[in-house]
C-alpha cells in the first residue's frame, strides 16, 4: 500500500488527532519506530523472539473433514492460536517491548477486551524485565475471569475502568489518558489498529508477518487461494494477513466484521453501515449517528466489539482491494461449534466469524479452489459461551 | 481573529488585568439554563467563555465534565442547539465566546457549515481537543476566512520547536493544558518553570488550566501566567443543581476574578 | 535403549501382563505398529500432522530473566505448552489416530486425569473422522471443569468413574476393561507409559521426536547442555525427550517425580520409594505396600499423580543413565510463580516440578553451563490453582 | 497335575458329569467366614473351588468381586491368612481348589515363596488374572516341580494357534472367560459357536465363566460346554450378610449343581 509518511495517511484516512499532550510523545515513538525499521539488529533481535518464544511460524493446517463435511472448496486454516498465549496479539507484544527497551521505558501500557492481548503484553513485558498496567473495563473483567486472573498471577497491575459496555473503547481511552501523563517513562502500546499515528504503521509491520508467513507456505505447498478471509474488529490482525496479499490479484481478500445479534443497529459493521469520521486519533470508519457521537457496537466476540476499524481497512474498502462483510452472533457459534466438531479445532468467537463466512463461500466453489482463513486465537476462553449458547437438543445425538 | 478578542488578547500583552477564561458544557442540564448560567459568569467578571460541545467519547476531559457531557448528549444536544445557545447569549453580551469539542461531532456537521455556524452566531474562537496543530491547517484556513481563531494548546510535553511553530501560525493568546484527562501533571515548582520557558519562545499570553477550584489556586497559579482557564469547577456547580445555583456561580466567579492580579 | 523385541522387555522391565481377553489386541496392535515403522508413507503422514497441524517444531527458549535473577547456569526451556491443545500429548494422539485407521477402527478409547490427553485425543480424533470415548474419574471432572466442557463441546463421550482419587489409575483400569470386550472397532489409547507393551514403545516412539527436534536445536545454537530435565509422571514425556540424548555422556539427565504435599508417605514417587512390581500390564517401580497391593499416589500436579512409571524409566534408573528424584507440592507452585512472573510463561504444576529442580540447580552452576527443562505443557487448567494457594501476602508489591 | 485336578479333568473327559466350579474371595467378609463358606460350597456339591485372593486393583473382575475384594483388604488379608483358610478346609475336604489372584501380590510374596505355600496347603492350581500364559513360563515350571498347574484361560478374542500352543503346554481343564470386567461380550449364538470352534482345537474340557446367577443360565451353558464357573453370583451372596446364608449359599449350589447334565 502507498502510504505518505509525511501526512501519516493511508488515501484520505489515517491521521494523528490526539490531544497536544500526546503529539510529542507519537512523535519520539514514530521515529524510534523509523529507526528501528533499518536496523538489522533490532529485525534480528525481533526475529529471535518470534522463533525462539511465540512459536513462530503458526502451522497452516488444511481443514479436511470440515471440507468433506461441506463440499466445494478446500479450507485451509492460518493458526495463530497455537502462538504462545494463543492469539496473533503477541507478535505486537514483542514488537512494542523491543520498542520499550530502546526508549529506555520500564512501563507498558495496554489495554484489553478479551484478555489476550493484555496477557500478551504482560508475559511478553514479564520476559523483557518490563512492568506492565493494563486498563480493563469492569463487564471484560467480569467475563473474562481466566485471563484476569492470569494478569494477577503475572503481577501486571489491572487498572480497572468503571463501564458497562463490552470491548475495548472505555479502556482504551483510559489507557490513553494515562500516558499523556506518563510519556517520560511508559510506552502506550495499544492492541487496536484504529489508533494515531504511527501505531497503524507499527502494528502492521509486527502482524505481516503472518501474510508473508502464510505466503511462503501457500508457495511450498503450491496453492493459490481464490480467498483469504480474516476476521476484522479493529483490523489488526486483518491488515497483517492481508497486506502481503493486496496487490496479488488472483486472491480475492475478505474481512469479516460482527454482525452481532442481527437486530437492527445491533452490530460492529463498521465497514458495512457506519461512515468515515474521526475517533481514537484517526479518520477511519466509525459506527456514529448523525451528530457524530460515536455508537455502541454490539457483538459476542469482545476482541470484534469495537466502533471503528484501522485506516488501511477503510483505504482497501474505498479502493475495492478488500471486500468486507458482517456475520451474526449466530453463524459465528455455529460455525465455532462446526469447526471444533469436524476438526478438533477450537477458535476463539473472533475467528469463528471468519469461518462462519467460510463456510458459506466453499459450497459455492469447486473442488480446485481453496479458502484460507485467518485463525486469530484460541477459543479457550469461549468454551463458557459455546456451553451457555448450546441449540436446543444435544448436538451429539 | 475577532476584535472581541484581540482586544482581550492586546489589553493583556500591553499590562492589562489576567484574563479569566470560563468553560461549561452546552445544554447541561437543558439548553436554556445554559444561557442564564453565561449570562450570569460573565456578569460576575469572565473575559471569556468556552462552550464546550458535548461528545460521546470525551477522552480528554476529566470525569466532571465527562458528566457534563453525559447529561447534555441525554437532552440530545446538537449544533442546532449550540447556535440558540449562542444566538441567546449574543443578544445581551459582548464576551468573547469560544466553540469547543471534539473533532467528530465537527466533521459530522461538516467543516464548511461549522465554521458557518460559530460564525454567523458571533463566536470568535475554536478550540478541538482531539485536533492537533499539524491536523487542523485546512480548519485554521477556513476559520481565518470568517475572522476566527482556532487557540493553539500547550501542554508539557509539547517540544520548544513546537511552541514557536504555533505562536508564529496564530494571533490569540495561548491555552496552556497542564492537565489532561483530569491528572494534573505538573508541581507548582515544574509549572513556574515551564510558563518561564514558554515566555522564552513567545510574548503571546498564556492563559492556564490547571484544574484549578478555589481563588486561591487561581491566585497561585495567575502570579505565573497571564490568565486562567477554570472548567470542571465550574461545570461541577451546575451539577449540583442548587436552589440558588445563579448567585452561587456568581459567586464564585466573582472570587476568582477578585483573586487575579488587575 | 536396546530392547529385545521378542521379550517385550526394557532390560529386566516392560512386559505385557493383561488378561488373555487382551492378549491378541495387543499382538494385533503390535503387528500393525511393527508394520508402519517401515512404513515411508506412514511416516510422511505422520509428520505432515505434525507440522501442518500441531505446530512442530516447537521453540527453544532462552530463560535470560529468570536465569539472570537466580544466578549460576543458564536455563532453557523445550516449549511443548505451545502444541496443538497445550501440551505434548497431542504427539501420541496422532499416532493413535493413524493407527486406529490403519487398524480400520472408528472409536479412539482413552483416560485423562488432567484432561489434556483427553482433549488431544478427541481432537485429533475429529480430525481424523474417528470418535472418542473418554474416561475420567469422578474427582477429576469436577476439578477440571474446562476441560470437560472442551470434551462435550467437541462431541466425545465422557465416561464417569466414580472414585475418590485424583490420577489416572481407576479411570484407566475402566478403560482397558471397556476395550478388553470392544477390541475389534476400538483402539484403546493411554496416555500412561505404564502400561503393556507394545505402549511403551509406541509412546516413546510417538514422543522422542521432542528430544529429536531439542538436539537438532541445540546443535544449532551450538549447546551442550549440562543437565536436560523433564517432569515424570507415567514417564511418557520423559520417554520422548530423554531417549535421543541416553547415550550422550556429557549430558546429565534428570527425572522429576511428585514428592507431594511432603509428609511421609504421600507423594508419587516411585523412583525414589518404590520398589519393583507389575500393574497396568507392565513390570516397572511402583508405589505399593509389603503384600503388594498398590500405593495411592499424592501431587497436586494431576498428571504426576501416579502410582507406577514406565519400564524405560525403570530401567534407566537401575542402569543410572537417569538421575531421578522429588519435588514437592510447595516447590512447584512457587517455582510456576517464579517463572511466570520472570518470563512470563505459565506452565502446568506437572512442568513446575522440572522447573522447581532446575532453579535448585543452577546456582550450583558456572554461567557456560546449561539446563533444559522440558515442559510438558501449558498452565492454563492451572490458574486457579495457583490463585487459591497463594502465599500471604500479596507477591506483587 | 495334582491327582485331585486329574482326577477331575478325567471325568469329564471320559463323559462324567459337567464340572461345577465355584469362586468366593478370602477374607470375605472375615477369614473364619471363608472356611465356612467354602464347605458349605463344597458339600452342596461344588467339583472344584477358587480362592480369590484379594488385590488393590482388580482392573479384570467385575463390580461385585471388586466390592468383595475390598472388604477383604479392609480385613487386611494376607498370604499368611490364605494359607490359614486353605490348611483349615483341606484339614476336612478333599475338594481340588485353586489359588487365583493377580500377579503383583504373588511377586511381593516372591514365586518362590508362592509356589511353596500354594503347594504345602494342598492347593491344586492357580489362575492369575493378569499373567498371560506368555508370560507365565517361569511361575509354571516352580509349580511344575511341586506338581501344581496353571489352568489356562481361553478368551472370545483369543485366535486358534494360541488355543493350541495352551493346549499343548498344560494338562487341566481351560476356563473360558466369556466376561471381562463384568461385561458379557457373547451372545448365546456365538457362545455355541465359540464353544464349537475351541473343540476343534483342543480335547480337554472347557469350563465356562459366563456370568452365571441363575440354574435356568447354567443348564442353558453347560449344554455347550464341560461345566461352569460361578463367582459374582456367590460373593454376592456372601454381601448380603443374611442371616440365614449357610444355608441359602447351600441352596444355590444345589440348584447349580442339580441344573447340570449329570
Ligand atoms: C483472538 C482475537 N481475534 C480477533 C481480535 C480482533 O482483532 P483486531 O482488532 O485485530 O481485528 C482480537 C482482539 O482482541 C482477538 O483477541
Ligand atoms: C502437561 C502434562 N505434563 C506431564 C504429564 C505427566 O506425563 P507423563 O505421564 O508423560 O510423565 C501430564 C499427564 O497427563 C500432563 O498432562
Amino acid at each position: 500500500m502507498t502510504r505518505d509518511n509525511s501526512e501519516r495517511r493511508y488515501g484520505r484516512f489515517g491521521g494523528r488527532y490526539v490531544a497536544e499532550a500526546l503529539w510529542h510523545p507519537l512523535e519520539t515513538l514514530h521515529q524510534a519506530f523509523d529507526e528501528v525499521q533499518n536496523d538489522e539488529s533490532f529485525r534480528e533481535s525481533y526475529e529471535s523472539w518470534l522463533d525462539r518464544r511465540l512459536g513462530r511460524p503458526t502451522p497452516l493446517t488444511p481443514l479436511e473433514e470440515l471440507s468433506d463435511d461441506i463440499g466445494g472448496g478446500q479450507l485451509l486454516a492460518k493458526r495463530e492460536d497455537l502462538l504462545q498465549g494463543g492469539s496473533f496479539t503477541a507478535n505486537m507484544a514483542v514488537v512494542y517491548g523491543l520498542l520499550a527497551r530502546r526508549l529506555g521505558h520500564e512501563w507498558l501500557v495496554g489495554e484489553t477486551a478479551t484478555g489476550d492481548f493484555g496477557v500478551a503484553l504482560a508475559s511478553i513485558g514479564s520476559a523483557m524485565g518490563l512492568r506492565s498496567r493494563i486498563f480493563v473495563g469492569r463487564e471484560d473483567l467480569e467475563s473474562e475471569s481466566l485471563s484476569m486472573q492470569h494478569l494477577h498471577q503475572l503481577g501486571a497491575i489491572v487498572e480497572t475502568v468503571d463501564t458497562s459496555n463490552r470491548g475495548r473503547k472505555v479502556a482504551c481511552a483510559e489507557a490513553m489518558g494515562h500516558w499523556a501523563t506518563h510519556a517520560d517513562s511508559e510506552l502506550y502500546c495499544p492492541s487496536s489498529l484504529a489508533m494515531a499515528d504511527p501505531y497503524p504503521r507499527i502494528i502492521e509491520h509486527a502482524l505481516s508477518t503472518i501474510g508473508a508467513e502464510l505466503k511462503v507456505q501457500l508457495e511450498r505447498q503450491h496453492v493459490e487461494p481464490e480467498y483469504l478471509v480474516a476476521p476484522i474488529g479493529s483490523g489488526s490482525f486483518g491488515v497483517g494477513l492481508f497486506e502481503p496479499f493486496v496487490d496479488r490479484e488472483s486472491t480475492q481478500l475478505v474481512g469479516v466484521q460482527a454482525g452481532g445479534p442481527g437486530q437492527d443497529g445491533e452490530h460492529a459493521a463498521s465497514l458495512t453501515y457506519g461512515r468515515p469520521g474521526v475517533f481514537q486519533g484517526t479518520y477511519s470508519f466509525l459506527l456514529q449517528d448523525q451528530h457524530g457521537q460515536i455508537g455502541s457496537p454490539s457483538s459476542i466476540a469482545a476482541g470484534l466489539c469495537v466502533p471503528n476499524v484501522g485506516p488501511q481497512h477503510a483505504a482497501w474498502a474505498e479502493s475495492g482491494d478488500v471486500h468486507y462483510v458482517a456475520v451474526t452472533d449466530r453463524e459465528a457459534l455455529s460455525a465455532a461449534r462446526q469447526l471444533l466438531q469436524s476438526e478438533g479445532i477450537l477458535v476463539s468467537l473472533e475467528s469463528a466469524h471468519a469461518i462462519a463466512y467460510a463456510l458459506k463461500l466453499a459450497p459455492t466453489l469447486g473442488p480446485d479452489e481453496t479458502v484460507v482463513v485467518g485463525i486469530s486465537g484460541s477459543g479457550m476462553r469461549d468454551l463458557d459461551r459455546l456451553e451457555s449458547t448450546e441449540p436446543e437438543g444435544d448436538p451429539h445425538e | 481573529m475577532s476584535d472581541r478578542l484581540r482586544t482581550l488578547t492586546e489589553r493583556r500583552a500591553e499590562g492589562g488585568p489576567s484574563i479569566l477564561m470560563c468553560a461549561l458544557v452546552a445544554g447541561d442540564p437543558f439548553v436554556e439554563a445554559t444561557v442564564e448560567h453565561m449570562q450570569t459568569i460573565a456578569d460576575a467578571g469572565a473575559d471569556v467563555i468556552e462552550l464546550l460541545v458535548p461528545f460521546s467519547e470525551p477522552t480528554y476531559h476529566g470525569p466532571v465534565i465527562r458528566r457534563g457531557f453525559e447529561r447534555a448528549l441525554q437532552e440530545d444536544v446538537s449544533w442546532q442547539d449550540v447556535r440558540t445557545i449562542a444566538a441567546s447569549f449574543r443578544a445581551t453580551h459582548d464576551t468573547p465566546l469560544i466553540a469547543s469539542s471534539y473533532y467528530n461531532p465537527i466533521l459530522a456537521l461538516g467543516e464548511d457549515r461549522f465554521v458557518e455556524l460559530v460564525a454567523d452566531v458571533g463566536f470568535d474562537g475554536v478550540m478541538v481537543a482531539d485536533l492537533p496543530w499539524d491536523e487542523s491547517g485546512d480548519l485554521r484556513a477556513r476559520l481565518d476566512t470568517r475572522g476566527l481563531s482556532m487557540l493553539p494548546m500547550v501542554a508539557p510535553t509539547t517540544p520548544t520547536d513546537r511552541i514557536e511553530m504555533m505562536a508564529s501560525e496564530s494571533e490569540t493568546y495561548v491555552i496552556w493544558t497542564g492537565h489532561s484527562g483530569g491528572e494534573l501533571t505538573l508541581s507548582r515548582h515544574d509549572f513556574e518553570a515551564s510558563m518561564q520557558t514558554l515566555r522564552q519562545h513567545t510574548d503571546r499570553p498564556v492563559v492556564a488550566s490547571m484544574k484549578i477550584s478555589t481563588d486561591e489556586e487561581a491566585s497561585a497559579v495567575a502570579t505565573c501566567c497571564d490568565g486562567i482557564l477554570v472548567g470542571s469547577a465550574i461545570v461541577w456547580l451546575i451539577e449540583g443543581r442548587d436552589s440558588d445555583l445563579s448567585s452561587r456561580l456568581a459567586r464564585f466567579v466573582g472570587d476568582l476574578r477578585e483573586s487575579l492580579p488587575q
